[in-house]
């Protein structure tokens, strides 16, 4: 009951969420004292980070080595695994694109050899790959197989990724345009705002996940069918 | 698993050293790649000392890339790969020999980069040679995540393309780790953060290598 | 067909798939221990396929298969495939390796002494190229190549997938006593072919595939 | 000949299309090949605007490479050498054809990384547009020279890594040109002895290859 | 043999090296248009060589040699081989594209019109299989496209490796007909075989061949 309760309210208050967000921080806060309007990409820009890099980039990692384990191998993990990175992909992209357009004006430039931009991108390629890795393999059990690894592995480079670049960076540039930016937090309404917008788009993440889940397993249901006429078919091939 | 890893190792460097490849193909390939990056840098950025860490390691890298699909394609015919398969190998044993063959290789090229380096980049003789222990960790670091990656893109129609897009991710780090603490030792200093990484690098891919490897041969 | 030896290939209902087309829709068939069988049916049958799955080279996707007492569901392929030999359409080594030296990688791989090989060779009429790297060998040298490579084995169940093809009329008739001997060995062997067998001492069971199923079945 | 040419063009740019590797590996692998770049030379460099034109076409010349592989790949497995040889085709035809498969390839991931280098490198988009037309010419002269280094390399074993050892010389003057014409474009101007460069290197390479793909094919 | 149809193949002390080894030792024949010729003989002992000779897809080192009015050495491979047909022990085609892209692009090459395409490939039983790609035919199912290419050409010269191998019955009883049909309508063809031919209506001329030379000859 709680179950079909929480499956059935997901959707509709993720959204209320999101429009809570996208009220406080375009209505109820005040425009920054230095980036005036463009400083609302706060309550978008850190909370789609958040999600992209660690919530579902976490998830296919983890669903990942339960598929790798052999007793709790099962198709289940995989599907999440692919579902989650498929998210991430999403949520990365929408990450750069919101992190360029504050650039622009911020920086006077789109990209910066950043170290977090540029971790960010990186990972961005590693879910590509992962996905492209999935599409260059027919065969379920070994896409599942092959793709379980790469995942664990481009696990392994994320905490390398973030040191290397942390460090690399640090050795070149000063200081970095984040401490400035949380200076920004100091008001209540801003920090709540920032707060919900967290909230409100890992509810989207959930959601998301869920649904792409769902048409996996939708997409399997109609194979199946699909698969029992093939198999009618072949056995019929013999017999004439 | 050591006594398979030799095997696997001796097998694979046995054909390598049949096909004279590594002589009269890679490392030439590297020793132009080394030249025509300095030239696309423009004589400005190319002739200063500096350039040279990052451009031995980009080359290294470009190196690898196809010595990665060399060790790979020996495996991959149909037939073979049948075959071979039926031999029931200890698949931790045919990583730990794979990748050591492929260190190997790539120490012997960076070896001969390193003096490219010197001579064309104006690297120091002296930095070179205290950088060398980090060059050969990193470089055995690549050989296992290559020979990873490697298994992961066997087969399959563009699986030879399709290696350079994961592996570049993962090799990003190394070639950054690699970098620094080459430049480092041209500076004369030693930066333990970057041995951290290319340790723990290390470490992880030959960990992982070693309990999955068996997962990836299985099809 | 009753028969007290244990059995070796125990098949319910299996289905192989290969990109959503079934290559075997259904199998279930039982073999013992020291029989032999040939596996027949047209171009596309899934004569193939069926050897395949007995080798442990392609995944089950559903019903139940036992192989040299190894589940293929659940077991260990590693396991199966050591037990198991396959002579395929391809030839099947590494081919820029030499005949002995492909024979002597098997021998180690398999912890078998490497004394035989000379003799192995000779055996299967391939004394004259023994230094002759693989892709230099014609159609039928292949071929005798993984016969030689089986009898360096001694495999519990034999896997041929037409084997006359491109043997010539002394290796037929070699590989024939071969199949004889191998079979009072008490060693399973399953061969696809689309001829009869020769060798009128030997009485196969023959089954009759056709739409990746058994139609017909035969002793 | 154009008729053959574009036989053969539209049946490679098919299977390109059906593996979808351009789409999936190889722009990845370039947008990848352009951040690695980036962080080879560290921060202060490539931020660097005037890094663009060199990085752009470093990058090209690794894609393409790849591209020249594959293109040579769906040629030379042993079977389809034979058959296709006995079809006859027109050799300049095979050539223009390969080529204007390989040139269609560049240019769309040459379009990719174009943006990918304003995005990053800071390229001034202006300038980009006005280099344009030599990038696009450029790019027809690498695909040229890369169909006959190509199959000067194709099939055999080392022919992967054969391919840039010989083909990078041939490509640096390629290179160097159309980056000094892209520089210039940017800096606003346009240099005319580059694109001298340019269009001999696109009609010699269109000679050659028309004259000679021939010699080349037999064997 | 006195015959007054014109002659195609024309052989005389024909030898052909591979890196220094004889794959033919000095081969004299004279073949007739309308002849049908099965060669026979060991494994290794030239049949494949032979074949490879007379289809243009090896060179002569030393003998003359004139094919289907071409002289091997001076004259121009491509002539000859448009007049070839082959069928290979491998399978030989375009493995990403379907079977009827294959046929469809093999056509055009040849300005034969596309419209028979689908009766072709219904005549060698692969009517159900006209959209898989090739590389996931069966051993069979290749052979029969292999046919199909033939069927579709209608060349002069038949030249044939083992063509039974791997063709089921059906298959071979339809590759008799056509052999029948073929020599009939005025073609020369070539087979090599270790079985003789099944079907008694046809009588072949049969060279046997041993160390790459003819040692037998009879009608
Ligand atoms: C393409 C450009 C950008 C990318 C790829 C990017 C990426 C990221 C990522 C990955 C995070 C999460 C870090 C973490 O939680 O560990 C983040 C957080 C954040 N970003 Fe960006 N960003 C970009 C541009 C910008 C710009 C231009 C600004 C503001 C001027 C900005 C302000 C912030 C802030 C305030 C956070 C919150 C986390 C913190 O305070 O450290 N970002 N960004
Ligand atoms: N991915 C796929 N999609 C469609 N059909 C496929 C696929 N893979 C294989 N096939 C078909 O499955 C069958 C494979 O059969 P298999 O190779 O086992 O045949 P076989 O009995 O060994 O035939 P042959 O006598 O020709 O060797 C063929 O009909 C082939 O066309
Ligand atoms: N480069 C080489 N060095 C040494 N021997 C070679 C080389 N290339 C080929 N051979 C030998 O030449 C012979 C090639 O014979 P070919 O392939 O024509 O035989 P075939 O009569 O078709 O045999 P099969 O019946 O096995 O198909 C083989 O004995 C092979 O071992
Ligand atoms: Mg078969
Ligand atoms: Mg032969």
């Amino acid at each position: 009951m709680i179950k079909l309760l929480s499956q059935r309210l997901l959707g509709p208050v993720t959204l209320l969420a999101l429009a809570a967000t996208l009220w406080m921080g375009l209505v109820v806060t005040p425009p920054d004292k230095v980036q005036g309007d463009l400083a609302r990409l706060v309550y978008v820009h850190p909370a789609l980070a958040w999600v992209a890099l660690y919530l579902s980039f976490g998830t296919a990692t983890i669903a990942s080595g339960l598929y790798l384990w052999k007793r709790t191998r099962s198709m289940v993990m995989d599907r999440v695994a692919h579902s989650a990175m498929e998210v991430s992909l999403v949520f990365i992209v929408l990450t750069l694109i919101t992190g360029s357009i504050w650039g622009r004006p911020t920086w006077g430039v789109w990209w910066a050899w950043d170290a977090r931009l540029t971790s960010t991108a990186i990972l961005g390629v590693l879910a590509l790959g992962y996905l492209a890795l999935r599409r260059a393999n027919d065969d379920p059990t070994l896409r599942a197989r092959r793709s379980a690894v790469l995942a664990i592995l481009a696990a392994i480079n994320v905490p390398i990724i973030h040191f290397s670049v942390q460090w690399w960076k640090t050795l070149h540039q000063g200081a970095t345009v984040f401490t400035a930016s949380r200076t920004l937090l100091i008001h209540g309404s801003m920090a709540w705002t920032l707060l919900l917008s967290f909230v409100a788009f890992t509810m989207l993440f959930f959601w998301l996940l869920r649904a792409r889940y769902r048409l996996e397993v939708q997409r399997e249901r109609t194979s199946g069918q699909s698969l029992r006429d093939a198999l009618e078919e072949r056995r019929r091939e013999g017999a004439f | 698993m050591i006594r398979t890893a030799l095997l696997v190792a001796g097998k694979d460097l046995r054909i390598e050293l049949r096909s004279r490849v590594l002589l009269w193909q890679v490392v030439p390939f590297g020793v132009m790649a080394l030249l025509l990056s300095g030239l696309a840098l423009g004589p400005a950025n190319a002739g200063h000392s500096s350039a040279g860490p990052g451009l031995f390691y980009l080359v290294v890298l470009l190196v690898a890339l196809l010595m990665i699909n060399r060790s790979q394609a020996v495996e991959s015919t149909p037939g073979t790969r049948s075959s071979v398969a039926t031999l029931g190998l200890d698949p931790a044993g045919v990583f730990l020999g794979k990748a050591l063959a492929l260190a190997t290789e790539l120490w012997l090229t960076g070896l001969v980069l390193l003096a490219g380096a010197v001579l064309f980049l104006h690297t120091a003789l002296h930095g070179a040679l205290v950088a060398l222990p980090s060059i050969v960790v990193t470089l055995a670091a690549l050989a296992a995540a290559g020979t990873l990656y490697g298994a992961l893109t066997a087969g399959g129609g563009g699986a030879a393309t399709l290696l350079p897009v994961l592996a570049l991710p993962a090799f990003a780090p190394l070639l950054i780790a690699g970098e620094r603490s080459f430049s480092a030792a041209l500076g004369g200093g030693a930066l333990w953060e970057w041995w951290v990484i290319i340790a723990v690098a290390l470490a992880a891919y030959l960990a992982i290598g070693i309990l999955l490897y068996g997962v990836l041969e299985e099809s | 067909m009753a028969n007290d030896s244990p059995l070796v290939v125990q098949l319910r209902d299996a289905v192989v798939l290969a990109g959503g087309f079934p290559l075997l829709s259904g199998v279930t068939l039982e073999l013992h221990a020291g029989s032999l069988t040939v596996v027949t049916g047209a171009n596309g049958a899934g004569k193939t396929s069926l050897l395949r799955l007995l080798a442990g080279l392609v995944a089950l996707s559903s019903g139940s298969a036992t192989v040299a007492g190894v589940d293929l569901g659940t077991g260990d392929p590693r396991l199966l495939r050591r037990r198991v030999g396959w002579l395929g359409h391809e030839g099947s080594f590494y081919d820029d390796l030499t005949v002995r030296e492909n024979l002597v990688f098997a021998a180690r791989a398999l912890e078998r002494p490497t004394g035989e090989i000379e003799s192995v060779v000779a055996h299967v009429g391939l004394a004259g190229r023994i230094d002759t790297p693989t892709k230099q060998l014609s159609a039928g040298q292949r071929r005798r190549l993984g016969l030689g490579w089986l009898l360096l084995r001694r495999p519990q169940l034999w896997l041929l997938d037409e084997p006359y093809a491109s043997l010539d009329d002394e290796g037929r008739g070699f590989f024939d006593a071969l199949l004889g001997d191998v079979v009072a060995g008490g060693a399973t062997v399953v061969v696809s072919a689309h001829d009869p067998l020769r060798s009128a001492s030997l009485r196969p069971r023959t089954l009759h595939l056709a739409g990746g199923r058994i139609v017909g079945d035969a002793s």
